[in-house]
């Protein structure tokens, strides 16, 4: 849709609850630099939810709903957790189906999408949690990336099942006691990235969500690289604060721990060679458009 | 009755560009930019009392949010900046 | 013939659809009303009937309208606002037309303002709260139409009308189908020419609220 | 915003020109065509104005899925691919459908169960799709043969199940079947059965529409829920999102919107007696024996009343076409004059007896038999010779009979 055709009808904006018209004037559809840097002065693409109070997904899904480079045609799907209490408040089109069918539900969708608006920008982003993305949906997952599905695959890693009560997932680090892993987990986090990289991603990124402009960074990347080359996948750190016993203030030291070198969640990037070709070429792009932009604004 | 974050405008240095509470709030739109007053403003209906914003503003030194008590309706208990009165914050 | 009549409730602890009870929808250039098919003219006046009875006639506007995705949304937008302003002129003192949109169908309970909105999971809760004792539904999907419909017939004694631009309701009172810009028109019309021939119901015991 | 009616009379990539479908299925002229079962699905699919068909390989409807890829290597359908399994399958299907597009896909046996999960959610989630199933045996141990157990499990995932007696069934029933799934107040998946092998895998004479004409476009639009492809509102939309808090207000939505999805099964009555010409087909229905069958026991009832007829025994036959929407009421009157209800079926549990018992007035009337299962074929003698029995006359046993 693009962003002429999300308003409301004049004869019926004043009866729209105000975070519709707030949403209409001030949201950042259709901005093409759109970015971490529009929160707190624009609609955020985000109602109000029921994530815990502190709970860092919260903070990812502010920043991936800020990056998201044409929300006006993005399609997002999600799977069973915590991230489907955000979705419904979210204002781009999203689906759930079934738990860990994310995958295969986004490669109908994005095939489906294709045929019908050939020639068209029409970007799907899957956003599951982890035992979505690596335990009951791994099939689905890989094999996406084996026919190279043009869409971005992003984990919520939290490294735990949280919305059933802090079970053990394959994402989870070896030796930690949960529940279902009674005298802690007997093996090791399930090393996903690479496994995305031998898959046939020709992005793949490990991170936390501590920095808001490393995160716009790597949305776009793979969201840009999806749409043009083949599958993309981002494992991002959320970790859930109410299952490893942290306070609601603490979900961003936790990350920023997690992300020293030689920790589970030190920044590590793969890029494919047609990837870092494209990468280059929008960057130059955008330098351009940004040294226009700048003389346009010094003719004025 | 629970408590949710206030920031004190005296305090605060957003006009100088800090956007450090707005940047870390996990909820959207909760903490947002008064770009007439050029200070973080909390919106109360959505504050879920984390309290992530005053760690990350103290780190900074500037320490100009505290966090207040509100009535189960959303009004603050007492005026902004100043804490409630003894026994008064669990009342509801 | 279903011998099943679709008639204000509240009906039964989870009331049945009355697809299952045996109603058909109209076919083109029918309407039904209480699940009987008659011609859209008729409905035209009962239509306009109940809404003048009304103590509160209101109209939910759904995100089919709200939002001006293309022309014709657009038109009908202004032909439901026209619509409400005719209910506002036509009815007496005392009573009080409304005009309430349904934005989206995402559960809000508990944080719903229904002063301001109505939501197809729990639309009795603004139903209840303003007192509404006749409504229509126009641009609402047809899924979540059903479910605002039955969950209305539930739980309160409002009377439901259907403008709806497919198929049309078997779970309203009422209901037309096919809806246009020239249906909406000449419900308008309707309205407008039965001002002053219909009473308004005296007393409010049987209102949603008390249900 | 797609106007189904604009796109009549002009012409896809293929040089097929968008036709009225009641026209095109009752009034062009047809062409008797010597062709498979799984020949047949190719050949409706290429009139279907399909935009996805997602494959997998099981016997018996592999032929059939591989047939659909040759003619999306001609064009004929908007994009084709293997999944991973059925499940995943089920998903992708579901996945396209949500974007907007036209869907098709087949399966069989267990594959059919292994996907079981998504059926439910197709349903709950409101999306037209049409799903093959050629039904071959479920249980362990493994048998590719025909058997329709599990049609029995279909029966309440709040999916139309329609239940095709021949080629020529599956050849009209693909094309009105989107006609009927894809109505507004109706707007469910289908599950198109057929016994395996003897439908899928024997040549029949098919009376084809002319291949230039196919069916007008889905427009999605029209759906009951809105389409997932960002292009109507509401913007803000999750399809479809949990209402699993504890409290009643919760409870009343997911029961309101499962009683909407058997309401809408009940919608497609009007459109199925429309299109398929009634849900039931009879013959003969003033005699004091029924036969009552659905799928290819319908055809062996058929020869099993030849038979009796030569020995002075009448009987009537009821062919049941739709299983969802079930004929309740045209059952009931078929059946009013019936003393002996005989169910013939390829199954060992006999669920269309059990279906049949539990909606007629005087339900001992009902012999569930015979059945035959395991790939078993039902020579009609063993249908007459059950009736036989039954009436008292005196019958000659069949080695190797099945019940």
């Amino acid at each position: 849709m693009s962003k002429e055709r999300i308003k409301i009808s004049e004869d019926l904006y004043d009866i729209m609850p105000s975070d519709y018209q707030d949403l209409v004037k001030s949201a950042t559809y259709g901005k093409e630099d759109r970015g971490w840097k529009d929160i707190g002065s624009s609609k955020e693409l985000i109602e109000q939810h029921s994530l815990c109070a502190g709970c860092p997904e919260s903070m990812a899904f502010r920043y991936i709903l800020a990056s998201l480079p044409n929300p006006e045609d993005t399609v997002m799907v999600g799977s069973t957790g915590c991230t489907s209490l955000v979705f419904p408040m979210v204002a781009v089109h999203n689906i759930h189906s079934l738990f860990g069918n994310q995958n295969a539900i986004a490669s109908g969708l994005k095939r489906a999408l294709s045929v019908r608006f050939p020639g068209r920008v029409k970007d799907v982003v899957v956003l599951a949690g982890d035992g979505a993305t690596v335990d009951i949906g791994l099939d689905m997952t890989l094999q996406a990336w084996f026919r190279q599905e043009k869409f971005t695959t992003i984990c919520f890693d939290n490294e735990l099942y949280a919305n059933t009560g802090g079970q053990e997932s394959g994402l989870m680090q070896k030796g930690f006691v949960a529940k279902m892993a009674p005298v802690g987990k007997l093996f090791d986090k399930v090393r996903l990235p690479e496994i995305a990289r031998e898959s046939g991603c020709h992005y793949v990124v490990n991170c936390t969500v501590s920095k808001p402009s490393l995160v716009e960074k790597v949305i776009r990347n793979a969201v840009h690289i999806a749409r043009e080359i083949g599958p993309t996948y981002l494992q991002l750190y959320t970790p859930c604060i109410l299952e490893i016993g942290k306070n609601s203030m603490e979900g961003l030291q936790e990350m920023r721990d997690s992300e020293k070198p030689a920790e589970r969640f030190a920044y590590k990037e793969y890029v494919s060679e047609p990837a870092k070709q494209l990468l280059a070429e929008l960057a130059a792009k955008d330098k351009e458009r940004k040294a226009a932009a700048k003389q346009l604004a010094g003719q004025a | 009755m629970y408590n949710v974050a206030q920031v004190i405008d005296e305090k605060c240095t957003a006009k100088k560009g800090c956007r450090l509470c707005i940047m870390y709030c996990p909820e959207a739109n909760c903490l947002d930019l008064n770009s007439g007053k050029m200070v973080a403003e909390v919106n109360i209906d959505r504050c879920k009392g984390c309290e992530l914003c005053v760690v990350v503003c103290n780190a900074a030194k500037h320490e100009a949010i505290l966090m207040q008590a509100v009535s189960a309706t959303g009004q603050l208990m007492s005026k902004k900046g100043e804490s409630a009165a003894l026994g008064q914050a669990y009342q509801g | 013939m279903s011998q099943y009549r679709v008639l204000p409730g509240p009906e039964h602890f989870l009331p049945p659809a009355a697809a299952s009870m045996g109603i058909f929808l109209p076919n083109p250039g029918e309407a039904h009303i209480n699940g009987v098919i008659v011609s859209e003219e008729k409905a035209y006046e009962e239509a306009a009937r109940q809404f003048l009875m009304a103590k509160v006639p209101t109209i939910f506007p759904g995100p089919l309208v709200l939002w001006a995705w293309n022309e014709k949304a657009a038109k009908k937008a202004t032909a439901i606002r026209h619509l409400y302003n005719t209910l506002k002129e036509c009815v007496q003192p005392g009573q009080m037309a409304m005009l309430i949109p349904m934005p989206d169908y995402r559960p809000k309970y508990p944080k719903i303002n229904p002063e301001v909105e109505i939501n197809p999971n729990h639309p009795n809760l603004t139903i209840w709260h303003n007192k509404i004792d006749c409504c229509m539904f126009v641009g609402v999907h047809c899924h979540q139409a059903n479910l605002s419909l039955k969950i209305i017939r539930g739980g309160t004694s409002c009377y439901t009308i259907a403008m709806c631009a497919q198929a049309g309701h078997e779970d309203a009172m009422l209901s037309f189908r096919d809806a246009s810009v020239e249906k909406i028109m000449k419900l308008a019309d309707t309205v407008k020419r039965l001002k002053g021939t219909v009473q308004p119901r005296q007393t409010s015991a049987k209102s949603g609220s008390s249900n | 915003m797609a106007d189904t009616h604009s796109v009549i009379g002009t012409q896809n990539k293929k040089g097929q020109t968008f036709t009225d479908t009641w026209k095109m299925m009752h009034e062009a002229p047809r062409t008797p065509s010597f062709f498979t079962g799984s020949e047949v699905i190719k050949e409706a699919l290429r009139r279907a104005s399909c935009d996805v068909m997602i494959a997998y390989p099981i016997t018996p409807q592999s032929e059939a899925a591989a047939l659909i890829g040759e003619l999306f290597a001609e064009g004929y359908i908007g994009d084709y691919f293997r999944g991973e399994s059925e499940f995943a399958v089920m998903s992708q299907c579901a996945g396209a459908a949500f974007g907007g597009a036209r869907v098709f896909t087949t399966t069989a046996g267990p594959g059919t169960m292994r996907a079981m999960e998504n059926f439910p959610m197709w349903a709950g989630a409101r999306l037209p799709i049409q799903m093959i199933v050629t039904c071959r045996g479920i249980n362990s141990p493994l048998s590719i043969q025909p058997d329709t157990l599990e049609i029995a499990y279909l029966l309440n995932t709040g999916m139309l199940v329609w239940h095709a007696e021949t080629a020529q069934d599956f050849f009209d029933w693909i094309l009105k079947g989107y006609m009927v799934s894809e109505e507004p107040d109706v707007h469910l998946p289908l599950a198109l059965c057929c016994d395996g092998f003897f439908v899928t895998h024997t040549k029949d004479v098919v009376n084809l529409t002319p291949a230039d004409m196919c069916l007008p476009p889905y427009d999605p639009y029209r759906s009951p829920v809105p389409c997932m492809d960002m292009e109507c509102p509401p913007v803000r939309m999750m399809r479809d999102p949990f209402v699993m808090k504890s409290n009643y207000i919760s409870y009343a939505t997911h029961a309101s919107w499962q009683q909407e999805i058997w309401a809408a099964i009940e919608r497609s009555r009007k459109h199925s007696i429309h299109w398929l010409n009634g849900l039931i087909d009879t013959e003969d229905i003033d005699q004091e024996i029924m036969i009552v069958a659905s799928g290819t026991a319908v055809s062996q009832g058929r020869e099993a009343i030849r038979l009796l007829e030569d020995e002075g025994v009448r009987c009537g036959l009821i062919k049941i076409k739709t299983l969802r929407p079930w004929p309740e009421e045209e059952i009931r009157e078929a059946t009013k004059n019936a003393k002996h209800i005989f169910v013939p079926e390829f199954n060992v549990t006999g669920w269309l007896a059990k279906e049949i018992r539990a909606t007629i007035p005087n339900p001992h009337r009902v012999h569930a038999g015979p059945h035959v299962c395991g790939g078993m074929t039902m020579p009609p003698e063993i249908i007459v010779s059950e009736i036989k029995t039954t009436l008292g006359m005196k019958s000659f046993s069949l080695a190797g009979r099945g019940s």
